[in-house]
């Protein structure tokens, strides 16, 4: 009993252990809601954190190794001339919300092509929006230049 | 009627969590945004413990084919106007439960989804960055209505 | 109050007192559950039968996500079998390193479980001030795994990170931590009145139902009975442990009872086990490689040309994990099989409601430290009306799934 | 100013102070709690968030409750909330801003309090049962079970208020929350009747949480028990009016410990009038004073005893209430019984 009432002033009077982290991000019309009202930075990631995949259009060679090891099948390849070597090849996009961030599509990647950022805020109203599927972009403008 | 108590939303937000079968982990990390680290008490957010009095329903997991119905019909016994939002990635998208027989699939195949959290599982500050960017879209929303 | 009529209680699949979809059906008179019956299979996803379409290196993922709150457990058992068939030696360094692991993930589950009793019981204080102090081995495994659940750490034949530098640094700190703040936590957790007033003498599973009905793990060793896979098999590093020993309130010298109150002693003391554990783990870690074939690709080649059977086990914190592996000549095992600590524990939920009342309903079922996501093992997908299948009749479809899969062979 | 006009204001400025009190109260007690907890907590305003959102949401009544018990237990518990609290709060201003009135001096009442306290609480059960739940129904009978367990201890705290006050101002009416309050229960008594006095309020820390149902004596809307057991089926309005009467009846319970155990103002401590600046500011002082002493026993019995424990079991509350709660009262009782000073009267 005492030993709990004790630890329970120590809280009171200790510091408190709340890291006001996630403030920065809400909407501004909610800022002043929020306790503290104060902007505060995102804490440190510790290195080595996997969060938001990313993906290097250009590096990548097209050996589908990644695409072997994907536990989620969280990736996808579509076909494209490589244009140097002038034989076809295959490019990937990732999308974020199938990714388990296990990273073993980065350990197996030859060429260093993808990797895993300390990036958490994935947060969003879509699904599969642009912005959760990496390597869209590229893959929109190879579509085009492919149908012209 | 439904845009004003929206407003009072980003002051005031009680969440009912449903396991939908998941692994768990995003459980616990929706726990830890509750505890002091995180302790998103501080928005107004608040775990309650029946879904008539809950605004927004947090799902984790991916649904499977016999939990379906109850949590259509958790659904339908929260009051309107209500969010749901899905946390983690097999949630979203049956993530690295792909291809199983007894998934009844994603979350948003069954009942409308709002705000969609990527990662496996995401941290409690990427969850409570989810909920910020719910208030978001309520501003969208409120704006959206007010011009209109 | 005490009407004579009973009624039933249906609890789950979503209450707020467990957070995995699992269902109750008590028999309650008044405040007294006279009979329970359950009623699982809510998260049942199929896991098994996954596995035999993933490759070696996809299962660990998979397996990773059968249950996040041990998520090492069951790639641990599940390395360790596959290893087993393949007769790949794990590195010794990788050895010690998975034990670290083990251990970490020990402790914050255990802390874990402490705060979800206190929240079970009320005590939202406890639960607040155990999840604060969790926080640090949280953030350990983050530093060591690059995640805070599922740590993806190991992999066949080692682990995927090492343990130097500023990362071993950090789990210095970490041990250091808990070493200081254990006899507090002790204090509080063991002497406080009303959660005494709340466990004592509750949920009672004697030595010899524990014994009979094959529990384990810390309910199993809370009856006294002492078995702990890190002690009775050679596993990891623990053999090199000279002083490992299953814990039972017997080291507290309290006769053991086989009460939640025996519960919570025994996981307290595993708290300080743990860390003892970590510590000595730091400080013998031998130098070398932390895995045997760091390529994912060659694993998955090499594994391919085995056929065998492979067992492997190992103490998670909630008991005994097995896993059984089949590998005939694919990419993928034939079989996949897992007997997860819930399984053995839920029978023991049956004594332990005998005479119990309705308030005390919540923290007895999260005194075995259940894990439905683990135990869920069949669900009807098709046949909605069918709810109930007699010992015959899953025979029968067992044996003709049996015969297909041997025709397939 | 005729008496009438001065109680109608009387009325308004409890109730409308009550209410935005019993919601702060609530935002304060959140942020202690949360500060015992080692967390920020949420903003002391969120009391009157939660409700304004509640008010907006859309209400929902089971199919299978009684309607008209169902809709009506809510605004029962919210009426008798604000009497109660308008019912201990006009006689204790009377005595506070000195108002001489004999028209109200029987105002007060303790049985008529210790009745005002039992409605809102059998709304509550009434409308638990109403709603067909299973989950509520335990709630329901688990509020009985706490009603009637507290009841014990309270009904000898008020005798032997009442034996005190027919011996301390045996011209005045002995049941009365004005001769309490202008009679101190310190007053006139030996170190057994302190003593006394000291073990009945030690009482009522307990009593006060179990009037209130908060944890460790929250067992009917035991959260993880039985999902919110009586408000399991209420939602938006319905929900709103319960949480404002409680908010009403916390503050009404905590106004009467002070009121019974620590009336003393401030002008009495200091020993006569504040002037300050040539104005008289004594009626604001008392008024701060109160407000003070309001929320120290608010903190003490609701907040810290709600961070500090677990919930008891229903059996345990029983136990735990009719067994060591009421023999503290009792004690308490003979011991201002025997006390010297109050035989030789
Ligand atoms: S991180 Fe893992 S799950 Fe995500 S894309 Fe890579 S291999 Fe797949
Ligand atoms: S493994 Fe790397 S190089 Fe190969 S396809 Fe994937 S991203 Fe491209
Ligand atoms: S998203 Fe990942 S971590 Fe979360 S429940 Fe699903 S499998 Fe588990
Ligand atoms: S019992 Fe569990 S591990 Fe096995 S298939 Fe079902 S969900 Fe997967
Ligand atoms: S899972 Fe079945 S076969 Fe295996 S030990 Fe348990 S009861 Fe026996
Ligand atoms: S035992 Fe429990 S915590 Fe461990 S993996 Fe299984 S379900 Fe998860
Ligand atoms: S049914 Fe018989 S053969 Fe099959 S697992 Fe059970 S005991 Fe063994
Ligand atoms: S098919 Fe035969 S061997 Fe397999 S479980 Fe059934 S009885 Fe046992």
């Amino acid at each position: 009993m005492l030993s709990t009432v004790s630890r329970i002033m120590q809280q009171f009077f200790g510091r408190r252990s709340t890291n006001v982290f996630p403030v920065k991000y809400a909407p501004e019309s909610v800022i002043d809601a929020l306790a503290g009202g104060d902007i505060h930075p995102p804490i440190s990631m510790p290195e080595g954190y996997r969060g938001k995949l990313s993906y290097d259009f250009d590096k990548c060679i097209g050996c589908g190794m990644c695409l072997k090891v994907c536990p989620a099948k969280a990736l996808e390849d579509y076909p494209i001339m490589d244009t140097e070597k002038n034989r076809p090849s295959k490019r990937i996009v990732f999308y974020r919300g199938k990714c388990t961030y296990c990273e073993e599509c980065v350990k197996v990647c030859p060429v260093g092509a993808i990797k895993l950022n300390p990036d958490f805020m994935m947060a969003n109203y879509e699904k599969y929006g642009d912005d959760q599927i990496e390597g869209i972009e590229k893959r929109r403008e190879f579509e085009v230049k492919e149908g012209q | 009627m439904k845009k004003d108590s929206f407003k009072y939303f980003k002051r005031s937000l009680w969440a009912f969590h449903i396991n939908s079968g998941s692994c768990n982990a995003c459980d616990i990390e929706i726990l830890a945004a509750l505890t002091p680290r995180y302790d998103a008490e501080r928005f107004g957010i608040k775990l309650v413990g029946t879904p008539r009095h809950a605004d927004v329903l947090v799902i984790t997991g991916t649904m499977t084919e016999k939990i379906k119905d109850k949590v259509i019909r958790v659904f339908n016994q929260v009051p309107d106007p209500k969010l749901v939002m899905v946390v983690g990635s097999c949630g979203i998208s049956k993530g690295v439960f792909q291809e199983s027989y007894a998934m009844a699939g994603p979350v948003d195949a069954h009942i409308p989804v709002d705000v969609y959290v990527p990662g496996c599982p995401p941290r409690p500050e990427a969850i409570i960055y989810g909920v910020a960017r719910a208030w978001e879209k309520l501003e969208m929303l409120e704006k959206g209505n007010a011009a209109s | 109050m005490s009407n004579k009529e009973t009624y039933k209680l249906q609890i789950g699949p979503t209450h707020p007192a467990f957070k995995e979809p699992v269902r109750f059906e008590f028999e309650v008179d008044g405040e007294h559950v006279l009979h329970a019956d359950i009623d699982m299979g809510y998260t049942h996803r199929g896991i098994e039968h996954v596995s035999k379409e993933r490759n070696f290196i996809q299962i660990i993922y998979l397996l990773e996500r059968i249950c996040g709150i041990c998520s090492t457990s069951h790639p641990m058992a599940y390395c360790l079998a596959v290893e087993n068939a393949a007769e790949i030696e794990v590195p010794a360094r990788a050895k010690y390193i998975r034990t670290i692991v083990g251990e970490l993930e020990r402790l914050h589950s255990h802390l874990l479980w402490a705060g979800v009793a206190a929240h079970e019981v009320g005590f939202d204080t406890l639960f607040y001030t155990t999840w604060d102090i969790r926080e640090k081995v949280m953030d350990c495994l983050e530093v060591i795994s690059g995640n805070r659940v599922n740590y993806a750490m190991l992999t066949i034949g080692g682990v995927r990170r090492d343990i130097i530098g500023e990362v071993a640094e950090a789990v210095n700190k970490t041990v250091e931590y808990y070493s200081d703040l254990y006899s507090q936590l002790e204090d509080i957790m063991l002497n406080d009145m009303s959660l005494r007033l709340r466990t004592e003498n509750v949920g009672i599973l004697t030595y010899d139902e524990a014994l009979k009905l094959c529990a384990v793990g810390p309910t199993a060793r809370a009856s006294g009975l002492a078995k702990d896979v890190r002690a009775d098999y050679a596993v990891n590093a623990y053999p090199d442990i000279p002083w490992l020993k299953a814990i039972t309130p017997n080291d507290v010298g309290k006769k053991p009872v086989g009460d939640i109150y025996d519960r919570i002693v025994v996981r307290v003391l595993e708290i300080k086990q743990s860390v003892d554990i970590i510590r000595f783990c730091m400080e013998n870690m031998p130098g070398g490689e932390i895995v045997a074939e760091p390529k994912a690709v060659k694993v998955i080649n090499q594994l391919k040309k085995v056929k065998a059977h492979g067992i492997g086990r190992y103490e998670g914190p909630r008991g005994e994990v097995s896993h059984y592996d089949i590998l005939d000549n694919n990419e993928c095992p034939v079989g996949v099989k897992v007997k997860a600590p819930t399984y053995s524990n839920i029978i023991s939920w049956v004594p332990m409601f005998r005479g119990a009342e309705i308030a005390d309903i919540p923290i007895i079922m999260s005194s075995i430290d259940p894990c439905i996501a683990c135990s869920d093992r069949a669900s009807f997908v098709e046949g909605e009306g069918k709810k109930t299948v007699s010992f015959g009749e899953l025979r029968k479809l067992s044996m003709e799934k049996m015969n297909k899969i041997r025709r397939g062979l | 100013m005729n008496e009438l006009t001065v109680f109608l204001i009387m009325v308004i400025s409890t109730l409308i102070g009550g209410i935005y009190l019993g919601l702060l109260g609530r935002g304060i007690d959140r942020k202690i709690a949360a500060k015992f907890q080692s967390r920020i907590g949420p903003p002391i305003r969120q009391g009157f968030w939660d409700l304004k959102k509640l008010m907006l949401k859309q209400t929902i009544v089971p199919e299978n409750s009684i309607t008209w018990v169902f809709k009506g237990a809510p605004l029962v518990a919210l009426v008798t909330s604000a009497m109660l609290l308008v019912y201990i709060m006009v006689p204790y201003l009377l005595y506070l801003t000195g108002y001489e009135s004999p028209m109200f001096a029987h105002m007060g009442d303790f049985i008529l309090v210790i009745y005002l306290l039992m409605i809102p609480a059998i709304a509550l059960v009434a409308g638990g049962f109403s709603a067909g739940s299973p989950l509520s129904t335990i709630g329901s009978q688990r509020e009985m079970v706490v009603l009637m367990a507290t009841e014990l201890p309270l009904a000898v705290t008020v005798i032997a208020f009442a034996v005190k006050m027919s011996v301390l101002a045996p011209s005045m009416p002995s049941f009365s929350i004005f001769t309490a309050a202008s009679n101190p229960v310190w007053n006139g008594m030996g170190p057994a009747g302190i003593l006394g006095v000291i073990l009945l309020a030690s009482a009522f820390l307990f009593i006060i949480p179990a009037e209130t149902g908060k944890i460790p004596f929250d067992q009917a809307e035991a959260e993880t028990e039985i999902a919110e057991g009586l408000l399991a089926e209420y939602s938006g309005k319905y929900l709103a009016f319960f949480q404002l009467a409680e908010a009403l009846k916390s503050l009404g319970v905590v106004a009467l410990v002070v009121v019974l155990f620590f009336p003393q103002g401030v002008s009495t401590i200091m020993g006569g009038q504040m002037i300050a600046g040539g104005i008289n500011i004594t009626v604001p002082c008392e008024i701060m004073f109160f407000l003070l002493k309001v929320s120290v026993v608010y903190s003490v019995s609701i907040s810290f005893i709600r961070v500090s424990m677990a919930r008891l079991k229903i059996s345990q509350v029983s136990k735990f209430f009719i067994y060591s709660v009421s023999a503290v009262s009792i004690t308490g009782f003979i011991l201002i019984m025997i006390d010297p000073r109050i035989m030789a009267m």
